[in-house]
């Protein structure tokens, strides 16, 4: 009882709040993801990748160009969607026949380049914007200025890819395409137009990410390494193209992370967080929201 | 036909670990070598041969064969990380190839091997993590006020090669000193967040914390530490890192003053009355040299000056001896040069002797005379303050009011 | 007939002529950095021809990664602390691959979790491998990797030997029982099941098939081979680092490595190893260190190319262009038709 | 040979099959009708394993099947097709049968199931050779590799969805003729399917038809094709023309 | 309005139309009949731009559509509905409707053209937020019907829509037919259920092989020995 008791603090629910504000972190990483991995059914290995791009942007126009950082967030933003359009026209288009498995492979070729290109051009380093945010403090417990913004974009980001996916007419296109791609096209739909569209937008949140992570994070080519599986484990978890499901999922899966890592050492805790998942896959393979069938 | 000694150089120029020092080891080296290959040693050219481990033990493992059996390399240099050592060391020895290894730290690498071809001057793994701990004990009283057993310890450490080892030396350190150790723990340098340890440290309170990491590591661990509003007396680092004040300046601004680290003295603040006079002008071409390549650098990482003084130490004494006293460069003579390496202390840029554990000891290849040293990086300047021997100034321990993280 | 029979005839004495070059080959080269190449290269083709045992049917696992550091790590620990000889080592770590492979994968196969949902768990499955590996440093030694010790006595018993010849012919005999099996499965009924899985499960357990069963024994046989693989790796690099034989990025190496040479034929995988192995290797020591980073560039940017180009692997589009009118349509060559079917297959209830 | 009492199957909130149950004797043919959504696929999932009931019993050959694995209870002698055909393509057609006579008859032994391949493609008109592609086959050929593909488990019931959609008149007629052989030679019984009561009529000896899950008839081809709600529900003005087949069939039953 | 001259296509190298001529004028309803494998499907396909003719060319309202990419055919009015249905499945009804006006034009009218298919089929209303994939085939081949006509089309292809539907619902399918030939809508429509095509289509043609046999009038074609004996096996 005692042992419980020691436990249960302040400190205990100060980890709880740090889980939810990492969650708010790989939230928003998951959100892009989801749309590329889960909706439109193109694996992009390399999301991260594109992350540290975005990352690298950020650091590039703030702390050597001397841009102010909302302006050059918006230029990011850009950037990495354009990326991701060149990704989908250069790469993902010539495979979209091809089976899955070819897309992930070439994509991970992708993952190298990004990397060793990061590598070449701008070095071993790890670079840092140096922007240091304030701290909220509730007495004893303090939280961080830059997650909050993450979990505040990734909660807006959230629920206007919702709205746009299931409201507008492009929006029903693209969770429409990897049905029945043929057939998109006696509906009047250019689908290289929906693909294009939807990998920039997958690209610009991952843009958006990477705005956000470059205030917590060091950029290194290898940055990416750190988010790459886990954002996946996360749209699956919460179920392939359902946004709510991704949003929380993230959540569940920085909290047994942060919590694991509380009571047990830090990488148990992720292999918490992977056991729990392969389990959920059991118990919901269609994804933490999904009604079992 | 011209006699020579070709050399092949390993280091991590791509991958995570390039950035975590070894490519500034690679540049002191070459500093080194360059310079060797211009003058020649003792009538021999110095042909160099360099490969890039890219982080990966495994690589490290194929370079060295290859550089040894393809490139018909008479010996092999360098390596950063200690999982490239150990095994590396292994394989050296089995082909009976002549090693020299000039970073890493890992004792693992000769702990009862009983290795007759690989040698490091460079201090071992547990030596930093007990020189941390050695400084703390002998100023506890003084600073904390504290007796040992109340002084409250915690030590937390990547967990690769290099983070383990160190903290294998803490322990040690601290229970030799008495302290209570309240926390200790690793944590994969690739970590996505830190929170939940920093919540740890919080709820252990620790006066004194021993850190062993690499840089992005670093600065998310001290980052999320200010924004959970963590407090300590003094954070002492143990090289890697820590080494590069840059890095940690660029990523927490000021909070980045009053940060112990341990790590071979750099060779620029090194004491250089008690050192041997002919090495000042090295230090200096070295310096030089560096500014050449990375100009602009505030404090010159510890790291150049680790890669140029272990290299030099090879080229200057081990090398001209092997060649005029055993009469050539193939593995046996240099072998036995360098276990007649008999370096005074202050003979080295590192301020450290050289003298190597002989055949038959446990530690067979180690240098016995090497140690690292305590400094202190104040406003931009980093200064030794442990041992006396060598301090340039007083500590200041525990951290002063009014700063981010003091616990005062 | 008898056209078959003579391209059959043909095919064998082409695979009798290349065996026994391959055989005689370390007697004549003696190469050492060379004959430590092919060494690797023919333990890593037969991890990577152990992956596509099952990759080939649509089971696209990213948990090979943890079987093959199961099979290193679990032959070693059992040497290093309790003294069991790898010749026992080998078997039981073969075994512990096996039994993971079937605690994951009857629930996996049972509950129907295919396409993205299985290669995810099955990544976070070699994800625990490495982290356990990792966390449980005071046995395993942690990221600092792991030796074997160096056997006292005898060498044979401890499988442990210095001269790389006997190690090429170890890994030539491993490598050529990968491709035996292979075949063996590629000529038996299972492969029809497997097949059938792969394009629609409903329909295959509605021909009699058990999926279930059918699905697990190719996994198990999988599983088990790449584990041969770890502990074979482990034996002749005595060292073994939990990145360099476990984990996600190792996982994917062999996927690569197998659609890169091409999946649907036996000698795919190989070619794969031969080609990223190589490639790698010519690459990096091209650069040096005069271009350093450009060599995954390189690397990388081929990659993408291969896939793009030659999406049947390059072994596999080779032999395409050599006899264009194969009469068996093989996985994926009428995707686009299937692609228009497969909606309507796909749905349930009808 | 067939005992069904009290079926039920529910997605959600939905019941697509509401308490059914009925009976079919050894050697007849029962066809199965009602409009699209009354849940005849339905029925055929759970009685060949692809679904399991929400609750209900069946009883084949003696024993409970109802909720076993696919592949036991099509090894204990239930062949199905499917509404829409589902070839495998990877395989030749030769293959698929082949797969389907080695699993579907317990693995017995590659000749067997090879036997048992050529055996069914004779039988619904394919070609036997080895080598042929699925793609090479139409509409038509891809409903005659279903019907093999089932054949080839050796059944003692087989269950037809829909062997005729898509197919054009001559077509369909030789199809019939041969579902009927399929039951005078092999003397193997069969529930049918099907939206085309001009060719259905003459072959059932019985009819059983379904609306909204639930049974609204069964009997005797004339008198279905008789009764009202029937009509109403389902045959619409071709009711006449079902009648008249229905008819015809009684005539060449009696004579 | 629609114009095939001398139309050849196929699929790699099998050829599956030979020189195919067929016109459809406004507001009439054309079938086109022939036993399976004909090239029926195909022909549809090349209309609705899925196919490139090899050889041959094809007017829309005067516009040659030969080199028209699929989505822009659709905007000059011409919807498909393909075989096999091919809806989203994943989808909801509503969903799959809704992609079915996603052109501009059809933007706009997108609530009153669904309350005209609701009406035409108040089962798809009952099913709104189904998915699709798990409707029966008959419920499918009306949500496939209904998304094509929320393009508010000119011409209508449709491809065996009464296949694997019930009589009553078979019935009401060329009830349909003739509604929307009514609304002045044209129609060309493929059919295996040849009696009950040529009672509701004006013209049809017999394809065979890839070839057009025999075209006319309904009532020609039902009094053409070459149709009887070659299609209806009399
Ligand atoms: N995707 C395809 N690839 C290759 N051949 C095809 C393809 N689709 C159809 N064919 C072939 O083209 C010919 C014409 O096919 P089509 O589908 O147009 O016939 P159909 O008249 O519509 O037949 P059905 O009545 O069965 O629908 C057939 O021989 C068919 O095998
Ligand atoms: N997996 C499912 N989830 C939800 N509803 C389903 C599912 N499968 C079938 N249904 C519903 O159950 C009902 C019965 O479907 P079923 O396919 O059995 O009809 P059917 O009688 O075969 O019709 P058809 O003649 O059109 O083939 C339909 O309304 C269908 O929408
Ligand atoms: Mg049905
Ligand atoms: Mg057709």
């Amino acid at each position: 009882m005692q042992g419980f008791l020691d436990i249960f603090d302040i400190y205990l629910l100060e980890a709880v709040i740090n889980g939810i504000l990492l969650g708010g972190v790989l939230a928003l990483l998951a959100l892009g993801l989801n749309l590329i991995f889960g909706v439109i059914d193109v694996t992009w290995i390399c999301y991260a990748e594109l992350v540290m791009i975005g990352m690298y942007a950020m650091y590039f126009m703030v702390q050597v160009y001397g841009l102010s950082y909302f302006v050059a967030a918006p230029f990011t933003i850009l950037l990495v969607a354009m990326l991701g359009a060149a990704l989908h026209f250069l790469v993902i288009a010539p495979l979209l026949t091809a089976p899955p498995i070819n897309q992930l492979l070439a994509t991970g070729g992708v993952l190298f380049v990004l990397q060793s290109f990061a590598t070449v051009a701008f070095g071993i380093d790890f670079r840092n914007l140096g922007i240091r945010l304030p701290v909220l403090a509730f007495g004893d417990m303090n939280f961080s200025y830059a997650r909050l913004l993450s979990f505040l974009a990734a909660l807006v980001g959230m629920v206007c890819v919702y709205l746009f996916m299931t409201r507008t007419f492009t929006g029903t296109a693209i969770r429409a395409i990897s049905q029945d791609r043929q057939i998109m096209a006696l509906m009047g739909v250019d689908t290289r137009r929906i693909y294009l569209i939807t990998s920039a937008i997958g690209g610009g949140l991952a843009g958006l990410a990477a705005c956000l992570l470059v205030l917590q994070y060091d950029v290194h080519p290898f940055v990416g390494l750190s988010f790459g599986p886990i954002t996946f484990l996360i749209c699956v978890l919460g179920g392939l193209g359902n946004f709510i499901g991704g949003f929380i999922a993230a959540f569940v899966f920085a909290e047994i992370i942060s919590l694991g890592g509380l009571f047990s050492d830090l990488e148990w805790g992720y292999v918490l967080a992977f056991a729990f998942f392969i389990v959920m896959m059991f118990i919901r393979p269609a994804g933490l929201l999904a009604r079992r069938r | 036909q011209d006699k020579k000694i070709k050399i092949g150089v390993v280091f991590d120029l791509t991958g995570p670990l390039a950035g975590g020092g070894s490519e500034l080891n690679y540049v002191g080296t070459k500093i080194i070598l360059d310079h060797f290959a211009r003058t020649g040693v003792e009538g021999y050219k110095i042909e160099t041969v360099y490969a890039d481990a890219q982080s990966k033990p495994d690589i490290a493992i194929n370079e060295s064969v290859r550089l040894l059996e393809q490139e018909k390399v008479d010996m092999v240099l360098g390596f950063f990380s200690s999982a490239q050592c150990v095994p590396v060391a292994a394989r050296v020895e089995q082909l009976k190839k002549f090693m020299w290894m000039t970073t890493c730290i890992s004792s693992a690498v000769f702990n009862e091997k009983g290795y007759k071809y690989v040698f490091r001057p460079q201090a071992s793994g547990d030596q930093f993590g007990m020189m941390t701990m050695d400084f703390i004990a002998q100023n506890a009283k003084a600073k904390f006020g504290k007796e040992p057993k109340d002084l409250r310890v915690a030590i937390i450490h990547e967990d690769g090669a290099y983070g383990v080892d160190v903290s294998k030396g803490n322990e040690a350190g601290a229970k030799k000193a008495g302290f209570n150790v309240v926390l200790k723990e690793g944590y994969s340098a690739t970590a996505p967040d830190l929170s939940a340890l920093v919540t740890k440290l919080k709820r252990a309170k620790p006066d004194v914390i021993f850190h062993t990491g690499y840089n992005p590591d670093i600065t998310l661990l001290l980052r999320q530490a200010r924004e959970q509003g963590l407090k300590f007396g003094a954070l002492m680092g143990h090289g890697a890192g820590y080494g590069v004040y840059e890095k940690l300046k660029e990523g927490m601004g000021a909070d980045a003053t009053y940060i112990f680290n341990t790590d071979p003295i750099s060779i620029w603040l090194a004491n250089q009355k008690t050192m041997d006079p002919k090495l000042a002008p090295v230090i200096k071409m070295v310096g030089e040299e560096f500014d050449k390549i990375k100009p602009g650098v505030a404090i010159r990482s510890a790291h150049v000056g680790i890669g140029a003084s272990n290299t030099y130490v090879f080229m200057a004494d081990v090398l001209p001896r092997a060649i005029k006293k055993y009469g050539g460069v193939d593995p046996e003579a240099l072998r036995k040069a360098a276990l007649d390496t008999d370096i005074a202390e202050g003979g080295t840029m590192l301020g450290f002797g050289v003298k190597f554990y002989g055949e038959g000891t446990p530690m067979a290849g180690q240098n016995e005379r090497s140690f690292p040293v305590v400094i202190q990086y104040i406003d931009d300047k980093s200064s030794v303050v442990w041992p006396k021997s060598q301090a340039q100034r007083e500590a200041v321990l525990p951290l002063p009011k009014g700063t981010t993280y003091s616990n005062q | 007939m008898t056209g078959q029979g003579m391209i059959e005839q043909g095919r064998l004495a082409a695979w009798g002529i290349g065996l026994a070059a391959l055989v005689a080959l370390p007697f004549v080269y003696r190469d050492p950095y060379h004959l430590h190449i092919l060494v690797l290269i023919l333990i890593w083709s037969f991890a990577y021809t152990s992956w596509s045992m099952m990759g080939r049917f649509g089971l696209v696992s990213l948990g090979h990664g943890g079987f093959m550091g199961i099979g290193a790590y679990v032959t070693a620990l059992l040497w290093n602390h309790l003294g069991v000889s790898p010749w026992i080592g080998i078997p039981v770590s073969m075994v512990a691959a096996g039994a993971l492979a079937l605690i994951v994968g009857y629930p996996c196969f049972r509950f129907r979790i295919t396409g993205h949902y299985f290669v995810l768990v099955t990544l976070a499955l070699s994800g625990i491998v490495l982290q356990v590996i990792t966390a449980t440093r005071d046995y395993t030694g942690g990221s600092l990797g792991y030796t074997p010790n160096r056997a006292s006595g005898n060498k044979l018993l401890a499988l442990q030997f210095d001269d790389k010849m006997t190690w090429y012919l170890i890994a030539l005999g491993v490598w050529l029982f990968g491709i035996v099996v292979w075949h063996w499965v590629d000529r038996s009924m299972a492969r029809y099941a497997l097949e059938a899985i792969s394009e629609d499960e409903d329909a295959a357990a509605a021909a009699g098939v058990n999926v279930t069963a059918e699905k697990l024994k190719i996994t198990l046989l999988s599983a088990v081979m790449t584990a041969l693989a770890g502990a074979i790796y482990c034996q002749y690099q005595m060292f073994i680092t939990p990145d360099t034989v476990s984990g996600i990025a190792v996982s994917l190496q062999m996927v690569f490595a197998a659609i890169v040479g091409g999946l649907f034929v036996s000698l795919g995988p190989t070619f794969g190893a031969v080609i990223t192995i190589l490639l790698a290797e010519t690459l990096r020591i091209g650069f040096g260190t005069k271009a350093v980073g450009w060599d995954n560039l390189v690397y990388g940017v081929l990659l993408v190319l291969f896939i793009i180009f030659l999406p049947k692997g390059i072994l596999g589009s080779l032999l395409d262009r050599l006899k264009p009118q194969r009469k068996v349509p093989r996985a994926h060559e009428h995707e686009a038709v299937q692609k228009q079917e497969a909606v309507q297959v796909a749905r349930p209830g009808t | 040979m067939l005992e069904v009492s009290g079926l039920v199957k529910r997605f959600g909130g939905f019941t697509a099959v509401n308490n059914v149950s009925f009976r079919v004797d050894q050697g007849e043919i029962l066809g199965l009708i009602g409009p699209n959504g009354s849940g005849k696929s339905t029925i055929f999932n759970m009685l060949s394993g692809t679904l399991a009931p929400t609750s209900g019993s069946i009883v084949f050959d003696g024993s409970e099947i109802a909720g076993l694995a696919p592949h036991r209870i099509i090894n204990s002698g239930v062949g199905r097709t499917f509404q829409i055909p589902r070839p495998f393509r990877r395989l030749t057609i030769f293959e698929n049968v082949a797969l389907a006579g080695f699993y579907g008859q317990g693995r017995h032994s590659r000749a067997r199931a090879e036997e048992a391949a050529e055996r069914s493609l004779a039988m619904v008109g394919l070609p036997t050779d080895r080598h042929a592609s699925v793609d090479g086959l139409g509409a038509a050929g891809l409903k005659k590799l279903e019907l093999a593909k089932a054949l080839a488990t050796a059944p003692k019931l087989l269950l037809a969805d829909e062997s005729l959609g898509g197919l054009d008149e001559t077509e369909m007629d030789q199809a019939a003729d041969m579902l009927r052989n399929i039951r005078d030679e092999l003397g193997i019984t069969i529930i049918w399917v099907e939206h085309i009561m001009g060719v259905l009529m003459r072959v059932v000896d019985r009819v059983m038809v379904l609306d909204h899950g639930e049974k609204i008839s069964e009997g005797l081809p004339s008198a279905v094709a008789g009764d009202p709600r029937v009509i109403e529900v389902y045959l619409g003005t071709d009711a006449e023309t079902t009648q008249a087949a229905a008819a015809e069939a009684r005539r060449r039953a009696g004579g | 309005m629609l114009e095939l001259r001398a139309v050849n296509a196929g699929y790699g190298t099998f050829q599956a139309l030979f020189d195919v001529d067929l016109d459809v004028r406004a507001g009439e309803a054309v079938g086109v009949i022939g036993p399976n494998g004909a090239g029926k499907t195909t022909l549809m396909r090349v209309i609705s731009g899925l196919i490139r003719p090899s050889r041959g060319s094809i007017r829309m309202e005067g516009t040659d559509v030969v080199a028209t990419p699929p989505h822009k055919i659709v905007s000059l009015g011409i919807a498909h509905v393909p075989e096999n249905r091919r809806l989203f499945p994943q989808l909801s009804v509503d969903d799959n409707l809704k992609m079915g006006a996603f052109m501009k034009e059809a933007r706009s009218h997108y609530a009153e053209r669904l309350e005209v298919v609701f009406d035409l089929f108040p089962r798809l209303k009952e099913r709104r937020h189904q998915m699709a994939g798990t409707m029966s085939g008959g419920e499918q081949q009306m949500c496939a019907i209904g998304r094509a006509l929320m393009s508010n089309p000119k011409l209508l292809l449709l491809d065996e829509p009464s296949a694997g539907l019930a009589p009553v619902v078979v019935q009401q399918v060329f009830e349909l037919v003739k509604r929307i030939r009514a609304s002045g809508l044209t129609v060309l429509i493929v059919e295996q259920n040849v009696q009950q095509v040529l009672k509701v289509v004006d013209r049809a043609y017999l394809i065979e092989a890839g070839t057009i046999r025999a075209s006319g009038t309904s009532a020609e074609m039902l009094a053409s020995d070459t149709v009887r004996e070659a299609y209806l096996g009399v």
